[in-house]
């Protein structure tokens, strides 16, 4: 398998710029005006049946952030990073996706793997405070969501490389994996989303990139980020495809990412996808928002809310009408409902899991230390009966318990 | 403390034009602990700067900043989001003056929230002040004291070397216990009256010399004297010393607190004054404790006291695990149960 | 040394197509210390990968390639240039395993050049183990023969857990040391053969279990039984101890010398047992004293052989100075000179 | 002081592209075909005098780099990695520059160092292994070569807006300085370096980064490194200005360089340069770099030598003849022979250097430490009285005497 195209090694008697590889970069720059599909000829040929989907997955996420929200207020969450009005992005990034495919999300992402079809409590494990990673990423296919913002990019490029690897040695067992990174705006500004975009260039991997701009770093707006004419213009400068997208048009944001992973998948290399969004919310619920931006600023983008551009798209071709509304309200309160049906029934951690997966074997020392945790616990029980019901005598960690009867729902797919 | 640690960089703004803060979220926002609140809106926002999401970028602008005259403080947002700038830190920050036969220093104060204990979710609650301390070059102090967060975060500014500045986070929104007793009086040799509690125990800073208010690098307090057993300890973990202390009397165990402030330059005078006089000694911290800084305590008591000592000296630490999941920080977390179990185990019997 | 870590790398290429070696120059070039000569023409540039020049990004896309089921082994080119990837390493390489509750481990092998002696400029000589060993979540081994610089990096490479492979620049070129004694029988409740200077010694590995020539991990051997003291070291400053415990004779000191070659996991029971046979210790390393791996083994040594100890657990290591240029690093590094005088110093009077 | 234009926040009604400060790409893109002059109408009009200076600099710089490989040869010299084939990158970047702006050199950059005026006794000390760092930083308004690749990139970046700054505060202290970093081709694929060029941009910081792609780092082709079209399209994603030069043209790599400083020096932003080059030489003297390039490769870059091109410029154009250049074969050798005489007079360091600097004041352990090894060293002496003259009761790093005498020199430039 060739890794790069090598062949262009310097014309050694031609001009001094034979260093390295050449390439025209005018394919590689995006369209300053970012590509839309709503309000444009292209949305007649637009799959109803696929927009109708979109729609109503849109209108689940939306829900999602709002009782997650609810539950930071009821303490039941510790910290919910919601990404009201970024709900097309990540619904897009979760449906473009084949089995096959891995994901790799940002911590603001939940709503992605839930779309992927991680169950509601697992996916926000973390934020619960329980455990970090609540589901098992082999079994979804999807990274811990990312707190150190922009390192997971270079795990999507190993992983997406590995499976070229891998599909080189053996082409039978070719996936024809894609495997997609998300990153806010600010997380470009990382050394580690350059060296990730590199490599993921230079190894050819079969890697999307895509950076939901929503205009902050929890204050800081993208002015004092980058002065790029646009975020997707960075990908000339590795030599990949950049693309430009109305983040908050999901019809758009459907098929730039389909178009994106399918370049991946076809070999032809990673690709650089900036969607233009808007977080409606403040950064976290722990944020206030209003000491960095205006209302009226965030008024003009809730008109762009991706939510009602959809909707007023479906409503005026006769895909939606008030009976089809109604009814994903319904569904969107069962979904709500399931929510807080599982945080009632989720168990409280193990401290045991504290020490038990620290290593493959926990060394002699770990062991000591869990004895001691676990005396002390056995010694408080002793006192109080009623308190803290745990020892450490198990393997800890019980992710199955986690993840059990998970399987059906399906994330926001399965909701109906 | 969050209120001191404002006032200190309010103050060092207000009097040197050559202080600038720096980092993600301090403009407007006021950072996402508020303790660079109000100071864009006072100063500008050139002097008290919003930079881009990459935090060797901050520090590598810091250092050129440095060596054109300027005195950077920068803000890193959690603990682990420091270690981007690790090369920085350690192959410039750390080295500066070194490398350059002394003729370029660089005047940073690096702050970095630390520590668990605040629910935070991974990746913010952890305590790598060993690595800074390992790293010649660096002085790193830590405050645990209302007081000390002014006065130390003001001698850091004022120092001519980089500062590691750790900052408690679950201190961030104490006062000072009311609990603690006076200070008491530092080892008489050392010649500097004790930093205590209240702003006014002023030492000698250094750098630019000393002013109202701050706290000397380099120099321990003991906060508690005690004649049974002497706990060492800093930052977030002292309250908790203080609090065992306390329990302690009803065994009839008195116990000496001593408050190391500084961890580099390290005050062996203290330290080892308040070890002799009660032969019996515990460090507390709550980074791991496998090559935590507990462990050169330990063994620079163990060098400097041996003959005083009548049990060895233990440590309290957390385990060597990655930071727990906020639910489960607390087994993690040295408490007061802790300190008072490794207390019990000093060899009383002997 | 070179030779051995080479045909290490080979036969688990060889063994194992999960086997995939990465870096700056492990190509073409074989590497700057041509560790990994030969390597690309025998599997391919794929599977000997030149990389971009970016530690971050290539310890980060070993992660993906681990998670994806290949066992990656990543050279570092120097020692301080591994501080790039200090993020990855210590947010995800280390925690991987935990935060997911044991579903992904990263059977990385991270092989750093690391210590001085080799009159290489500043920033190639940096020794940084106690930043790893600090750090849970990873193994930290260190080989100080030829034989272990084969069994060891087998064993490290076996593993399904991240391990910080250090491999001393100095004992590049070595040869094992004819002049040390047969290795001495490790504490016999350890219950593994010992493993001495030839690869015949081999123990249990971990991971896919042992294999010929496969150093365990976690496991300390006695250099050189003794009855009068015990220097404890590991890594580039083994030959120092040997030559050291040779030049002691002459006094009539009879020093043992235990090689721990595993800092993480720690071998308690061997290093233990060693100086409670003799009651007396100095740790010998060349990293920077102050909150070094020495620091560790001093209080770890203090806590669990206090009663035996007839003096203070003493620690000869470089200074707390950044690594000083070519010219001057003599003076830095323990010499056999500062050995003997520690060693004098261990109270032998009383 | 205005740090950005922050004027372009987001049109709210607008777009969603609004997001950010939107700018044309067109003139930030570099043209594809690198800047030349020789060979070109614009040779014609090039000041002679200056294709003179560049000349005889060039002559002096490449019997520098043989000298101070013969040094190692001799062990005189631990290590050093030449520039031989980049003169024209080295001297032109020293000689674009103004005595009040600042360098931040790469380690392979000694003869910029030298060319800047720094005594090459002083510009080799890292090399030789007596100090770090032989020159005063503040005397050169030089930073330390830099060995950790690409980090002093945001050195560049924080002092030259520093600069901005002061000259903010007091417009009569305006030094209207530039900072100019040198990085090579390899060092672009680091975090820092993507790090240090967007605070650049977006702080709108008076930096220049010059990338001399000398076609590897180390073993690694460019090819292998990155896959842009060139280096210089990096600037794009950024937002600053980026040019190529065919930099074994000196004359082309003066003009550029120049360009790119007053461009800088006049505010509006930083420019990326990319030099294409060549290393002649292998990587160090320890390298062999047969092991990755062909003989052919290197010959048919000798065919473009940069000073064989000026020189045939010159010759052509009646700008040198056999006695000039005999003349300066005679410079040259005097630069040659005053390097062996100041290695021949270089005092040995002194161990008390080890402690004297790493604090500003010592701390009471490292005053241990000092006083350890002079006990040490102490005891030696005594005992062998010829041995090791040190002793550490002094400050230590007498670096006037590194210094002294060499500020008649003038490196390069005043070698004649
Ligand atoms: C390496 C690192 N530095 C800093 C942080 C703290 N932090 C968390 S979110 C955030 C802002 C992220 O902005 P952006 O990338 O635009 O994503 P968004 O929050 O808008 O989704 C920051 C600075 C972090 N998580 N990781
Ligand atoms: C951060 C870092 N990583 C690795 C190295 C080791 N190293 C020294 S020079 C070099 C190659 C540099 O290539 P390039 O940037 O093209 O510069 P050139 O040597 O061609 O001048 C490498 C990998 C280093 N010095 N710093
Ligand atoms: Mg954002
Ligand atoms: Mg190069």
């Amino acid at each position: 398998m060739t890794l790069v195209d090598h062949s262009t090694s310097p014309d050694l008697v031609g001009p001094p710029h034979s260093h390295g590889p050449r390439r025209d970069a005018a394919p590689l720059l995006p369209d300053p005006e970012p590509v839309r599909v709503l309000g444009t000829e292209a949305a007649a040929a637009f799959d109803p049946e696929l927009a109708r989907d979109l729609h109503r997955r849109l209108v689940l996420a939306r829900r999602f952030n709002q009782q997650a929200t609810t539950l930071t207020r009821q303490g039941r969450l510790a910290v919910y990073p919601a990404s009201t009005g970024q709900e097309a992005c990540q619904v897009g990034a979760a449906m473009v996706l084949r089995p096959q495919d891995w994901l790799f999300p940002s911590y603001r992402d939940t709503l992605a793997v839930v779309a992927r079809g991680v169950r509601p409590i697992d996916a926000l494990t973390l934020m619960r405070g329980h455990a970090h990673c609540g589901y098992d990423p082999y079994e979804h296919r999807i990274a811990p969501l990312s707190t150190p913002l922009a390192t997971q990019a270079a795990h999507a490029v190993g992983l997406a490389h590995a499976a070229r690897l891998r599909a080189a040695e053996d082409p039978a067992r070719d996936e024809r994996l894609v495997a997609l990174a998300l990153v806010g705006d600010g997380a470009t500004s990382e050394g580690d989303f350059h060296e990730a975009l590199n490599f993921a260039a230079v190894l050819g991997a079969p890697v999307v990139f895509l950076v939901q701009n929503n205009g902050y770093a929890i204050s800081v707006p993208l002015a004092r980020q980058c002065a790029a004419p646009t975020l997707a213009h960075k990908a000339v400068g590795y030599g990949m495809v950049g693309r430009l997208v109305d983040g908050n048009d999901a019809l758009a944001v459907h098929q730039v990412l389909s178009d994106a992973v399918e370049h991946a998948r076809s070999g032809r290399g990673p690709v650089l996808v900036e969607a233009i969004t808007y977080r409606l919310d403040a950064h976290t619920n722990a944020d206030d928002a209003t000491r960095y931006r205006s209302a009226g600023e965030v008024e003009a983008w809730r008109a762009r809310d991706p939510l009602t551009l959809l909707d007023a798209h479906l409503r005026a071709r006769g895909l939606l009408d008030d009976a089809g509304a109604a009814e994903l309200a319904r569904a969107a309160e069962e979904l709500a409902g399931r929510i807080r049906a599982e945080f009632e029934a989720a168990p409280e951690p193990d401290p045991a899991t504290l020490f038990a997966h620290v290593y493959a074997e926990p060394t002699s020392q770990l062991r000591a230390q869990a004895a001691e945790l676990s005396a002390r616990l056995a010694a408080e029980a002793a006192e109080d009966p009623d308190g803290d019901p745990y020892h450490l005598d198990g393997d800890g960690f019980d992710a199955d318990a986690l993840t059990a009867d998970g399987r059906g729902t399906e994330g926001l797919g399965g909701a109906a | 403390m969050v209120g001191a640690l404002n006032a200190a960089l309010r103050d060092c703004l207000r009097e040197d034009p050559a202080v600038h803060v720096l980092g993600e979220d301090v403009g407007a926002l006021g950072g996402v602990f508020r303790v660079t609140d109000g100071l864009a809106a006072e100063f500008g926002s050139a002097r008290c700067l919003d930079t881009p999401l990459a935090e060797a970028g901050i520090l590598g602008t810091a250092i050129g900043m440095a060596m054109y005259g300027l005195r950077p403080v920068v803000e890193m947002q959690f603990d682990a989001f420091a270690f981007p700038a690790f090369e920085q830190l350690v192959s410039h920050v750390a080295k500066m003056r070194n490398r350059t036969g002394g003729r370029v220093g660089l005047p940073i104060t690096i702050r970095v929230p630390y520590g668990g204990g605040v629910g935070g979710v991974e990746h913010h609650s952890d305590s790598s002040e060993a690595y800074y301390a390992h790293t010649p070059g660096l002085h790193v102090v830590t405050p645990a004291t209302v007081a000390d967060g002014y006065g130390l975060l003001r001698a850091a500014i004022a120092s001519d070397d980089p500062v590691v500045f750790l900052e408690p986070k679950r201190l961030y929104w104490s006062s000072d216990p009311a609990d603690a007793e006076a200070p008491a009086s530092r080892a008489p040799a050392a010649g500097a009256p004790a930093a205590g509690l209240s702003a006014s125990g002023a030492g000698p800073g250094t750098g630019r010399g000393a002013r109202e208010g701050v706290a000397p690098i380099g120099r321990a307090v003991v906060r508690r004297a005690g004649t049974s057993a002497t706990l060492i300890t800093y930052g977030p973990s002292l309250p908790i010393c203080l609090a065992a202390a306390q329990a302690a009397k009803a065994d009839g165990l008195d116990l000496a607190v001593v408050d190391l402030r500084s961890l580099v330059p390290f005050d062996d005078e203290t330290v080892c004054a308040a070890v002799r006089a009660t032969g019996r000694a515990v460090v507390v911290h709550e980074a791991s404790g496998f090559g935590g800084v507990g462990a050169e305590i330990a063994a620079r008591v163990g060098e400097r006291c041996f003959h005083h000592l009548a049990a060895p000296v233990l440590r309290v630490t957390g385990y060597d695990i990655p930071y727990p999941p906020p639910m489960l920080e607390k087994h993690h977390l040295p408490s007061v149960d802790r300190v008072l179990d490794a207390v019990a185990r000093l060899q009383w019997e002997q």
